[in-house]
């Protein structure tokens, strides 16, 4: 069979393959780079950038769960202007997509960074963070209201011309709906799903694990809750969909593709397999070359037929 | 640089303490580019539990014969798993990771302190740097089920004690620590251990002003710094920062760490 | 030491030691007889029971995950009636209490099979399934917002006298404010959680996994997320807290213990380990024992100590 | 009865095929109550990656000596797993589970259908009920990797036909059944085996009116009749019903399949 095309356009990123990182698991670019060639990734989305430097959260910030992990690293990051000026410049020479990760306290702040960000040539879209559980202001509290979420992509929108990713929360009733909201207030994709909302207790001290109490839980054993909620919100939005939770090979990410992702992000199973992307992105040829499968955009929601 | 090796082969593996075992895996890349201090990071099982990679010290690399050997102790569901693992199977390893001593010198008098598995590390630090140095170990521990019993092969002296004398002498490596100072000048104090030992030694190093690396230890998820998981509070440029044991460590300057 | 007192009290059911059956993985009492004597147990929590009898959903029904499972069983049982008559009778023999699962399709029905059970003498307790993920009407649907729930449990208490226990679904934003409106609703315990929300698709038949699509995740994946909403919602409400998902050894007990439950349960636990409920007993007195814990009531909680 | 042994010693554990093992383990308790048919739940791996048992029918019983004798053949996790335990170590087992093929008939022409991983259990019904009865097996696979190679030990006798060829006859059991059939009268047929299989089965018996009895397989959890899990639609008292394959199975009469 000849070759298998495997490029996806995500709200106008062209990738070439639909495999992406993960924010926050994949610094900004420079830690894997022993592993593999970062020119090999459909896009790289870097760490969550605030607008001020940030320290994250106290110690200890991980724990492992049972095929998890729950991290509450606080969005620790050196703030908008030293990524700008030190740590972005040096992903220009890769002809591959750089997505920004982004998270205010306030709905300005996303504004402002989405402004400052678009000065760049090498950013090429904005995920917006409006999930994450390890920051007390702001962070998981927009993702949680349909009516929040859209205010933070309104204003994001206001700022930039790139294209703009929503990055939805699973700890919601109804994800569809948040969904709906973001896609109407203008949002080119969605990416889901940020992490589960868990805690550990340590038995022998009695006290919590996390120095933060509470953290984020990724890895296999989110996945049954992140397909289903890819599932549930690409049927409903038109916009494409980047899903994520618990990716470890090439089976897992079909499993998102064919419940209706246009691409799919990894993180915690780069922690696991540095390798991890390369060879997911390799096991999606392979599986469409077995299959008779010319193009991987054909397997997008094919489990939706009944 | 980092290597990925998935398929490095176990050519030896024992037991050699009280659930303390000693793995010989090859892996060329790694005993070549490895320096004292660093460590590998191994995956215990195929499985999704336990699902991360556990951190292990190298404790002597054969760069000749692309050798990497470390010595673990059972303590959970990871090197419990990675006990199990058979001479003539593969392991996956990453290494060699993060900043190690600095074993650059010369003409020095050098103490290393260890206890327990610290002892590790400094075994292949020792066997480095006593070509330049004069090296003395002390090594300790509550008793001799945690000290390794293969212990003899290396190449510099060391001294042991025991908790309870039971191998040794009987006693903390500070009390050892202690006397060693007494007799002579002791130009750096390279150490690994459980923290309570570690602080010990920061007090005296610092009485004596004496430099001093620490190999700390913390829950890891990546290893190589993307996950920004393996925080401790430190000192970075004089002001309080949360360093990363996996790539700003796990050897540390006194003076980096906050006691 | 002397003698450990496991015993507790939850809204009046007295228990000689905190474990319980999680509903749903224990039939109605009967299956577990030839490994231990069920009256070792804290108390049965029996399959989840409705007006009219239920086939269940179709097949395939289970699949496994990363640490977890999935189910899509959909409340099969023979109805309240041949519950009733055939089924609880038998159960008398042991000093045990009974708490019976009850599901309704229409808030009604949850009074009227709170009325039907409570002329049961085997009957000691009543838990309010309004989280079920594997049936289309009622279900999830009625744990979802707080007013709903609030409504079901008020009709519950209206029809009985048993101690009513509210049994909530993770599938939501908010579980605290679930949980204060159930009280506030009259419920005199909270159970938490029911399953997460999930699926797993098939790439070789490129279809989901379970015939009913959807269905609940149990087990160890998810028990951070489980342990993280007993201790949110034990330190919000007085009324006591069961606490369950993913628990299969004394530790694993413990961790929700020290989050705030009074008591917990055992389900996807039990088919790994059939003597998982006697194991984990046994763990909670080993455990106080060592550590010279002479009331188990005594843990409750202590996680939350700064 | 059913006996749960979380430390069945394993006495036995051979390769009789192309990924197929032939395990044994000591379990008294499940040796002398089980009935052929019935099958164990195996934990396959300490860890909780795979979480659950898996399902394996018994191929034999020893009572005197309390063993147990299953195959199988490694198709995923679990089996991967169990293939690594070795001679010494111990399985957690539970058993034996299930309803079996009803085994206590007497003076009958009874033919055994077996397919594959499917030939097990008649192993154990063929030694049982060849006493009183004129038992004959009729054994097929896709080739003969599927075929275990230590069927030669069977106390009763039967055919082997493979699709290729490769070894016995070449053809399907089906074929092979048909010839049968030509010849004698039969009284009954019980069989296990894929599902197509099976379909045949069904097809043949009723057209020829003997009674079929059919083993099934469905994913399981508690293997008990706890979980509902294991259901697949059939007939209860002439009405629909989900069945449950662990506990109202796993051989069902051919009148109580929904085919
Ligand atoms: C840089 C670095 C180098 C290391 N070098 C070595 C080495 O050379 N030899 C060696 O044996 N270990 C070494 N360790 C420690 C080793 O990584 C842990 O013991 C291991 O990860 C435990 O994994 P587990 O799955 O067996 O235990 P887990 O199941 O993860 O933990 C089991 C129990 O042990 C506790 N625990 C976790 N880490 C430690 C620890 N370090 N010591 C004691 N108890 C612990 C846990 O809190 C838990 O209670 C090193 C750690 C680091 C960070
Ligand atoms: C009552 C009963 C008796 C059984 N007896 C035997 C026996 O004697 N010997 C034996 O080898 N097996 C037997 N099986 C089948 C056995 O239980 C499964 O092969 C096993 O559970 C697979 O586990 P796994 O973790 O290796 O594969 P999984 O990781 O669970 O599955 C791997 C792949 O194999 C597929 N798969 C699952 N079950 C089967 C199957 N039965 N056949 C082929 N592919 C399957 C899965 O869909 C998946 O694609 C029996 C099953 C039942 C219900
Ligand atoms: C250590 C760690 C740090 C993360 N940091 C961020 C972040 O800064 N911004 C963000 O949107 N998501 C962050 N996430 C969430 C991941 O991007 C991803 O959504 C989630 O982990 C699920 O994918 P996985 O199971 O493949 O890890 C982080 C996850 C981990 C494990
Ligand atoms: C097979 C199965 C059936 C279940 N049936 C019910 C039910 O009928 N009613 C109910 O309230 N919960 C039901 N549950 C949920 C459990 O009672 C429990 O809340 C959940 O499984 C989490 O606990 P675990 O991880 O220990 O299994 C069921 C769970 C499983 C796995
Ligand atoms: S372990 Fe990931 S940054 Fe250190
Ligand atoms: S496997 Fe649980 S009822 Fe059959």
């Amino acid at each position: 069979m000849k070759e298998v095309k495997l490029s996806v356009d995500v709200a106008g990123i062209q990738m070439k393959n639909p495999v992406m990182t993960a924010s926050g698991t994949f610094g900004f670019g420079e830690v894997y780079e022993d592993f593999f060639s970062n020119e090999l990734l459909g896009a790289m989305v870097v760490k969550g950038v605030t607008l001020k430097a940030r320290k994250g959260n106290s110690a200890p910030r991980l724990v492992e769960t049972p095929a998890g992990l729950i991290n509450s690293i606080g969005l620790e990051n050196p703030g908008v202007k030293v990524v700008l000026q030190e740590l972005l410049p040096s992903l220009k020479k890769y002809d591959v997509p750089v997505i920004v990760n982004i998270s205010g306290n306030v709905v300005e702040e996303y504004g402002e960074l989405a402004g400052l960000l678009s000065s760049s040539s090498v950013v090429k879209g904005l995920e917006v963070n409006i999930s994450c559980p390890n920051v007390k202001e702001g962070g998981m509290a927009f993702g949680s209201s349909p009516e929040m979420a859209a205010k933070v992509i309104r204003e994001v929108k206001k700022s930039t011309n790139l294209p703009v990713i929503a990055k939805l929360s699973p700890n919601v009733t109804n994800v569809v709906e948040i969904a709906l909201a973001v896609e109407e207030a203008g949002a080119d994709a969605i990416s889901l799903i940020n992490t589960l909302l868990g805690m550990v207790i340590d038995i022998k001290r009695k006290k919590p694990v996390l120095g933060n109490i509470m953290g984020g839980l990724s890895g296999p054993a989110v996945r049954p809750v992140a397909v289903r909620m890819v599932w549930q919100v690409a049927q409903r939005v038109k916009v494409p969909v980047i899903g994520m939770g618990g990716i470890s090979t090439a089976e897992d990410a079909l499993q998102f593709i064919m419940a209706g992702a246009t691409a799919v992000a990894i993180g915690t199973g780069q922690f696991v397999n540095p390798c991890c992307c390369v060879d997911v992105i390799k096991g999606l040829e392979d599986f469409c070359r077995k299959n008779g499968i010319k193009n991987i955009n054909d397997l997008r929601g094919v489990a939706w037929n009944e | 640089m980092k290597f990925h090796i998935p398929n490095a082969l176990v050519v030896s593996h024992k037991k050699i303490g009280d659930k303390i075992y000693s793995l010989i895996f090859n892996a060329p890349e790694i005993a070549n580019s490895a320096s004292p201090g660093q460590f590998v990071h191994i995956r215990c099982s195929n499985g999704l539990d336990p699902l991360l990679r556990r951190p292990i010290s190298i404790n002597d690399v054969d760069k000749e014969k692309g050798l990497v050997s470390i010595w673990y102790q059972v303590v959970g569901k990871g090197t419990e798993f990675l006990s199990k693992v058979k001479v003539g199977e593969c392991l996956d390893v990453i290494g060699a990771l993060g900043r190690g001593f600095d074993s650059n010198i010369d003409g020095k008098n050098v103490l290393l302190i260890g206890g327990g598995m610290g002892i590790a590390p400094l075994i292949y630090l020792g066997s480095v740097i006593s070509k330049k140095n004069t090296v003395r170990g002390i090594f300790g521990g509550r008793n001799k089920d945690v000290i390794p019993c293969i212990l003899s092969e290396s190449n510099f002296d060391y001294e042991l004690c025991t908790e309870d004398g039971s191998i040794g002498r009987e006693g903390l490596v500070t009390d050892l620590l202690e006397d060693q100072l007494h007799k002579e000048k002791i130009d750096a104090i390279y150490s690994c251990g459980p923290k309570p030992m570690l602080t010990a030694m920061q007090r005296i190093s610092s009485r004596e002003e004496i430099p001093l690396q620490v190999s700390l230890e913390a829950v890891m998820a990546c290893g190589v710094g993307a996950c920004l998981g393996c925080a401790f509070k430190g000192y970075r440029d004089g002001e309080e920062a949360w360093l990363k044991v996996c790539k700003d460590g796990p050897v540390f300057w006194d003076s980096e760490v906050k006691w």
